[in-house]
């Protein structure tokens, strides 16, 4: 039987490899990716808790449908910034972001 | 009364506010302005004092008005404490005897400013400043209470730094306008957590009350925590030891400003704060000891400083300093009287010298007086109300400073501080010698004193003596410095049965006295002060040189004021600033130096870990995670016992 | 919903609505921004005047998510209000910049992403529930992304924007997962009964993780020590009137939910969790005047003094119950007026092309722009914190405050930070009163007697006499000066709000 | 307290598997760089240009319409199970939310965001702003 162990440990993992993705990757869009993934992590452990919790109102999971939408903004707002660097670089690797450095 | 002390302040405030706004491009109309304004303000504190001398013999400091307002008004609800804060004028002998010095001087070093900054582009500017100069010292003097006291603390302080940098396109100039402001803001620092402190712990800032609460809570530890603490506000302000660095700085600013607030006033500002809250200091022993020895040592240290100065305003600024330490040494042993009293007639006879140098300066345009000479017979007013300052300044009798310094050598023996007394007298020699040092070399002898030369001699061809504005001003205060010392001498209270000491006094009222004694020994050592000056610099039958080669690293010490402005330096270079460096690299490089080293543990596999060349981004975020763990396991600490608890 | 709800939300509602009318009008309202600007001034001027009805109904929770009392109230004024002067402070800073360079494009959705971002603080600033306050968060934070890189013709604020979308995203899957791992330990979202759970006895370690996680989430809006890498270059980068907004509002927001997340239960009373923030707010204290010592760009200082201030604000925090609400919202005030202040004079002289940020091109600024120094000045004093400006009432209260041996020692080392800054925000206003070098002659007299020397050299387009962004200058040192002489009124008032804490 | 010490080992879970990621990920990877290790394996032939075509950018425009507005049914799908339930505020709040997605789609629309087959007629409107 699947219980809320499972669940968690699979988030904590999730999020954990969303974490190492976001600091190891190269590419920006594959950080962004990493990033994503932790939040995905989090829903899943909103819905377990939910499903496991004794709570009348599904309210992890409706927590959780805000994340996505949110997220998804995110990712809109971020992809739209790749491509504006993307545009006068034409690469979108993350240690190329050094202009920052002084 | 209350009327008046609020009317001298917000004269020179309206005066500010005047320039400032209207008359900015009339510069003789700012000018007369101000002036006006300081008249104002002066006849006011005259209407003042005479109100508190009307008042019945021995009611002390219990002569004049006292009134506030609610400025600030925090009910207390819960755990956060109250917090109430008045603003309002406090009229006893005391404030009023200092708002007549602060604004008789602040007068007539407006009136002498005509003639000085005659030309200057920044004429109205200056004008303004000094008028917010004598608005925020006037606050300070009739302020009731510790807050108020250190708003217009802070003030003085901003004008202070305005003026020193009012030539600001000298780079010398607006450093060292920093430099003062900054260490004063390092002894505010302290002054403020005293003052807060005392309010937390009496719960209030009222002086009058305070001094009551204070007299129930003799003797507990955080009565002398806040009383050190708040010591260190005047420490910094008057430039006692080791806060004394700004102030021969401070005379990059025009004269007649060094004259104004670094002689006169604003460095006394310190001591007056110690006499208005007289009360919390002389409840902790520890605290007056300390303020004994470190104006006794701030005195012969900065005397020793003045010995071998060539700049004839650096010489007045450690002169000052040594004065300064005297009135601390006053204070420090108990005798609030001799304290304000030298402050009194120090006031008079130092803006008097400085207010000469300036005469001089505005002739020759020279500071160094080794490059001066001859100037006595030139400038005639001047080089005789200068003599008549440095008399006063060494102590002969019968002129003011003589009264003054006699209370206090008396004060510090009679309180048996035999060593106090002793470095008072070698004090008193030194300033003798190099007052007469100056006045030898720059007043004395022919044009270009022989020692050192540098310029033509035409230069000095052109120089006569200042006009009236400046001369007039300098002839009040000569009078002044040989007649002020006489309210303190028995003869005015026995004419007028009273005197200095028992118009302001702490406890007691103190007799006016003639020891004969401590006087002719201070007599003596002040004349043999000006007679080795006359042998060395006058006579030339000693050469300066060999004593200064005889002397050697002594010498050398002197001369570079014990370097103290050197450690100073290296300790804000080497630790302010190394500080942030550790942070800056903490910042830049902990985070890189995180993958480098992790890729330094991996290279020997070979490879060189991805993220060794990752952005900067990635290991911010890795610090992210780095503080989360740690918090985490702080917090979990709780559950396994927790060593907090 | 009820219509006392409508009431009490409806600065919020009228602000959510402005926004969606004011994006629509940067599309159908032709080239230029001016539409945008002007519809998004009124719909701030708006929500500010509806603050008056939503008072007429606090206090008063609606739902579980969010409750309007008079804290928030003020805070939303404040965020408002904040936000309207940043946007006159940008109006011509942005306007040379859209149309020519980005396309054809008004540039009027900044106005709409600036209403979007001060929404999303007022949300924050009221949320009672871990959604709102996540809600409001990353509406707050994705406009952020937007806003710093709005600038399409420079890399570097692209650059900026997308670090500072990664940092925040990761962040906040932090704070998120410290909020699901609360929704486990309490079942239920709100953060009251998370703050209940933590003052009751034991707390569960649920309940210290999630904590622990939340404060990433919370430190990185704040910019506190050591959540603070991103603020010099994203301050750097973003368009200065976009850096005053990130200075004032986001921070600001997140430290009034703070307050109200801790206002019932105390903070002081909870285990390990006060010496966390208390080691924080040293940390910031410290590491940001030591770093803006060494620093000789001003954007850059101020980033560092910021995350300074949040080391002052952070004391108030602590402070807890009956003294944090009054003291951190007068702090507030005093900070936002002063960096507003000091970033709109800096938008005001990096009108065009050429942006003022290196301090050798303050040098001599009194002369050349008397007005414009003297109000930068002003606010660097505010921000050190001398008396008879705001700065210094509000570090004073700060002070008052920190009564209680715990607090003791961070109030002296505030007291000794205040004094470090000194250095560097003195350092700013002696350059700016120090001659240029190049125009020797002009620099003579900046006090009235300058008007003949300059009125001689024509002046360059960038320095046009009179802006929006200098009216806020104006504004600011107004408010910055009245606070420090007259604090009482103010004061009163937000004792009055803040009665419930 | 049994869930405490399980907690205690998620969290050590926690940080274990980040540790060990970073750990594995450089013990996996490639580690020789011998001439040909980054070359793509192509069957034996020499790749010819870069495997990876720029795409035209309107391709990631539409993903990005496409994410948001698909994000923006969950809502609806939520509302749609308890449209009963909630009543006529419920029906107001959804309204609302169109509404709002609904002034999105306008704009983007008006922004010319969907002209991404006429080619050429962007290039124009670019050039010349989109007055027209």
């Amino acid at each position: 039987m699947i219980g809320l162990d499972h669940y968690l440990v699979l988030a904590a993992a999730l999020f954990c490899i969303g974490f190492v993705g976001a600091v190891v990757k190269r590419n920006a869009i594959a950080v962004l990716m990493g990033v994503e993934l932790m939040l995905n992590a989090v829903n899943l452990n909103l819905v377990a808790f939910d499903r496991f919790g004794v709570h009348v109102v599904p309210l992890g999971q409706s927590f959780a449908v805000f994340i996505i939408a949110v997220a998804a903004a995110e990712v809109a707002v971020a992809l739209a910034i790749i491509l504006t660097l993307y545009r006068r670089r034409s690469n979108t690797r993350v240690d190329d972001l050094d202009m920052l450095k002084w | 009364m209350v009327e008046s002390a609020i009317g001298l302040v917000l004269a020179p405030l309206a005066s500010f506010i005047l320039i400032s706004f209207v008359t900015r491009r009339a510069a003789i109309l700012s000018a007369v302005i101000s002036i006006a304004a300081a008249g104002i303000s002066f006849a006011l504190s005259l209407s003042l004092l005479v109100g508190v001398l009307s008042a019945p013999a021995g009611a002390g400091l219990a002569a004049g008005a006292h009134a506030s307002i609610q400025w600030l008004s925090i009910p207390s609800i819960g755990r956060f404490r109250g917090l109430e804060i008045a603003m309002g004028v406090l009229v006893d002998p005391l404030s009023a005897t200092m708002s007549v010095i602060v604004s008789l001087v602040a007068f007539l070093v407006t009136i002498y400013s005509l003639g000085y900054m005659k030309g200057d582009p920044g004429f109205s500017r200056y004008f303004s400043y000094l008028s917010l100069f004598a608005f925020s010292m006037l606050g300070l003097v009739i302020a009731d209470n510790y807050f108020q006291t250190f708003v217009f603390w802070e003030l003085v302080g901003l004008c202070s730094y305005l003026l020193i940098g009012f030539w600001y396109a000298k780079p010398s100039a607006s450093d060292a306008a920093r430099k003062a402001f900054v260490t004063n803001r390092w002894a505010d620092f302290a002054f403020m957590v005293g003052v807060i402190l005392l309010f937390i712990f009496f719960g209030t800032f009222d002086f009058g009350q305070l001094s009551s609460a204070i007299a129930g809570a003799r003797g507990s530890a955080m009565l002398a925590l806040v009383a050190a603490l708040v010591f260190v506000g005047p420490l910094g302000k008057s430039a006692q030891f080791p806060f004394h660095v700004w102030l021969p700085d401070a005379m990059e600013g025009p004269t007649p400003v060094s004259a104004l607030i670094h002689a006169a006033t604003m460095v006394a500002a310190g001591v007056y704060l110690i006499a208005r809250g007289f009360a919390l200091f002389q409840s902790v022993p520890g605290v007056m000891e300390t303020m004994a020895y470190l104006g006794g040592f701030t005195a012969l240290f900065a005397a020793s400083i003045a010995l071998v100065q060539k700049d004839i305003k650096r010489i007045l600024a450690y002169s000052t300093l040594s004065q300064l330490g005297y009135m601390f040494m006053a204070l420090g042993v108990g005798s609030m009287s001799a304290g304000m009293f030298h402050l009194t007639t120090h006031a008079f006879f130092k803006a008097l010298l400085f207010l000469g140098a300036g005469s001089v300066i505005h002739a020759t345009e020279e500071q160094d007086i080794f490059k001066m000479g001859g100037l006595g017979k030139k400038m005639k007013i001047t080089a005789w109300t200068f003599v008549i300052g440095a008399l006063a300044l060494s102590g002969i009798f019968p002129l003011a400073g003589f009264w003054s310094k006699d209370e206090i050598l008396f004060a510090s023996l009679s309180s048996g501080h035999i060593g106090l007394y002793v470095l008072g007298i070698a004090v008193a020699f030194m300033t003798a010698f190099y007052m007469f040092r100056l006045i030898f070399t720059a007043f004395g002898g022919t044009a270009f004193g022989g020692t050192a030369s540098g310029g033509e001699p035409t230069e000095h061809a052109h120089v006569h003596e200042s006009g009236p504005a400046m001369t007039i001003p300098l002839i009040v205060l000569a009078v002044l410095s040989v007649f002020a010392g006489l309210i303190g001498s028995p003869w005015f209270q026995s004419a007028f049965g009273f005197s200095f000491g028992s118009f302001i006094f702490f406890g007691r009222p103190e007799a006016s006295h003639l020891d004969m004694t401590t006087a002719s020994i201070s007599t003596v050592v002040a004349l043999s002060g000006i007679f080795l000056a006359w042998l060395v610099y006058g006579k030339k039958l000693l050469k300066a040189e060999r004593i200064a080669a005889a002397l050697g690293p002594l010498y050398r010490l002197l001369d570079h004021k014990f370097y103290i402005d050197e450690i100073y330096a290296w300790v804000f270079a080497k630790i302010m600033l190394g500080l942030g460096i550790v942070f800056d690299w903490i910042d830049h490089y902990i985070v890189d130096g995180l993958f480098d080293g992790l890729g330094g543990a991996t290279r020997a596999l070979g490879r060189k870990l991805r993220l060794t060349q990752s952005g900067r981004l990635q290991g911010y975020a890795l610090v992210i995670f780095a503080a989360v763990a740690i918090a985490v396991v702080f917090i979990s600490t709780d559950l396994l016992g927790g060593f907090l608890k | 919903m009820s219509s006392a709800d409508f009431l009490a939300l409806s600065p919020l509602v009228l602000a959510a609505g402005g926004s969606i009318i004011v994006l629509l009008v940067s599309a159908f309202a032709g080239k230029r921004p001016a539409p945008s600007f002007a519809a998004a001034l009124v719909v701030l001027a708006l929500a500010l005047a509806a603050i008056g009805l939503a008072w007429s109904e606090a206090p008063r929770a609606v739902g579980s998510l969010v409750k309007i009392d008079g804290f928030t109230l003020f805070a939303q004024a404040l965020i408002f209000a904040t936000a309207f002067l940043v946007a006159l402070a940008s109006y011509r800073y942005m306007a040379p910049r859209s149309g020519e360079e980005s396309g054809g494009d008004s540039g009027g959705e900044y106005y709409f992403l600036l209403l979007l971002a001060s929404l999303g603080a007022s949300i924050l600033a009221a949320a009672t529930s871990f959604v709102t306050l996540f809600l409001g968060l990353e509406l707050l934070s994705v406009s952020l992304f937007s806003l710093i890189a709005f600038r399409r013709e420079k890399t570097i604020g692209a650059q900026a924007g997308f670090m500072y979308l990664i940092l925040a995203g990761a962040s906040s899957a932090f704070l998120l997962f410290g909020m699901a791992l609360a929704f486990m330990a309490t079942g239920s979202l709100k953060t009251a009964d998370l703050a209940a759970a933590l003052v009751s006895g034991t707390p569960d370690i649920l309940v210290l993780a999630s904590l622990g996680l939340m404060t990433v989430g919370i430190g990185f809006k704040l910019a506190a020590v050591p959540f603070h890498l991103w603020t010099p270059e994203v301050y750097d980068a973003a368009p200065t009137p976009v850096t005053a907004f990130i200075a004032t509002v986001s921070k600001g927001a997140m430290a009034v939910f703070l307050v109200r997340f801790f206002a019932p239960s105390g903070l002081a009373s909870a285990g390990a969790y006060p010496w966390i923030f208390a080691a924080v707010a040293a940390l910031s204290m410290f590491a940001g005047n030591l770093l803006a010592l060494r620093e000789r760009r001003i954007k850059r200082i101020l980033a560092y003094s910021s995350i300074a201030h949040i080391g002052y604000i952070l004391i108030a925090i602590i402070a807890g119950p009956g003294r944090a609400a009054p003291t951190v919202a007068f702090y507030l005030v005093a900070y936002f007026a002063a960096s507003l202040g000091a970033f709109a004079a800096i938008s005001a002289l990096s009108q065009g092309d050429a942006e003022h940020d290196g301090l050798d091109s303050y040098r001599g600024l009194a002369s050349r722009r008397p007005g414009l120094a003297a109000g930068l000045a002003l606010a660097m004093l505010s921000l050190a914190g001398l008396p008879l400006t705001a700065g210094f009432m509000g570090k004073f209260l700060i002070f008052a405050a920190g009564e209680g041996a715990f607090l003791w020692v961070l109030a002296v080392l505030l007291a000794v930070n205040s004094t470090i800054s000194i250095y560097y925000y003195l350092r700013v206003v002696s350059i700016m009163y120090s001659p240029a070098p190049e125009a020797e002659t002009a620099a003579g007299e900046a006090f009235g007697e300058a008007a003949g020397a300059t009125s001689g050299t024509p002046r360059p387009r960038s320095a046009r006499a009179f802006g929006p962004a200098a009216a806020v200058v104006i504004v600011a040192a107004v408010v910055v000066i009245a606070l420090g002489i007259f604090p009482g009124p103010l004061i009163d008032l937000i004792r009055s709000l803040t009665s419930g804490y | 307290m049994s869930d405490l010490s399980s907690l205690a080992i998620y969290l050590a879970f926690v940080l274990i598997i980040v540790v060990a990621l970073m750990v594995v990920t450089h013990l996996l990877g490639e580690r020789h760089k011998a001439r040909g290790t980054g070359i793509p394996y192509e069957s034996g032939m020499l790749p010819t240009g870069s495997a990876r075509l720029r795409f035209p950018v309107d391709f990631y425009l539409v993903a990005m319409f496409f994410v948001i507005f698909d994000v923006a049914a969950v809502f609806l799908f939520a509302w749609a199970v308890a449209a009963r339930e909630s009543g006529w505020a419920g029906y107001a709040a959804i309204l609302v939310f169109m509404i709002e997605s609904a002034a999105g789609l306008a704009y983007i629309w008006k922004k010319g965001a969907f002209d991404w087959g006429a080619r050429r007629k962007r290039e124009h409107l670019r050039k010349h702003g989109y007055s027209s």
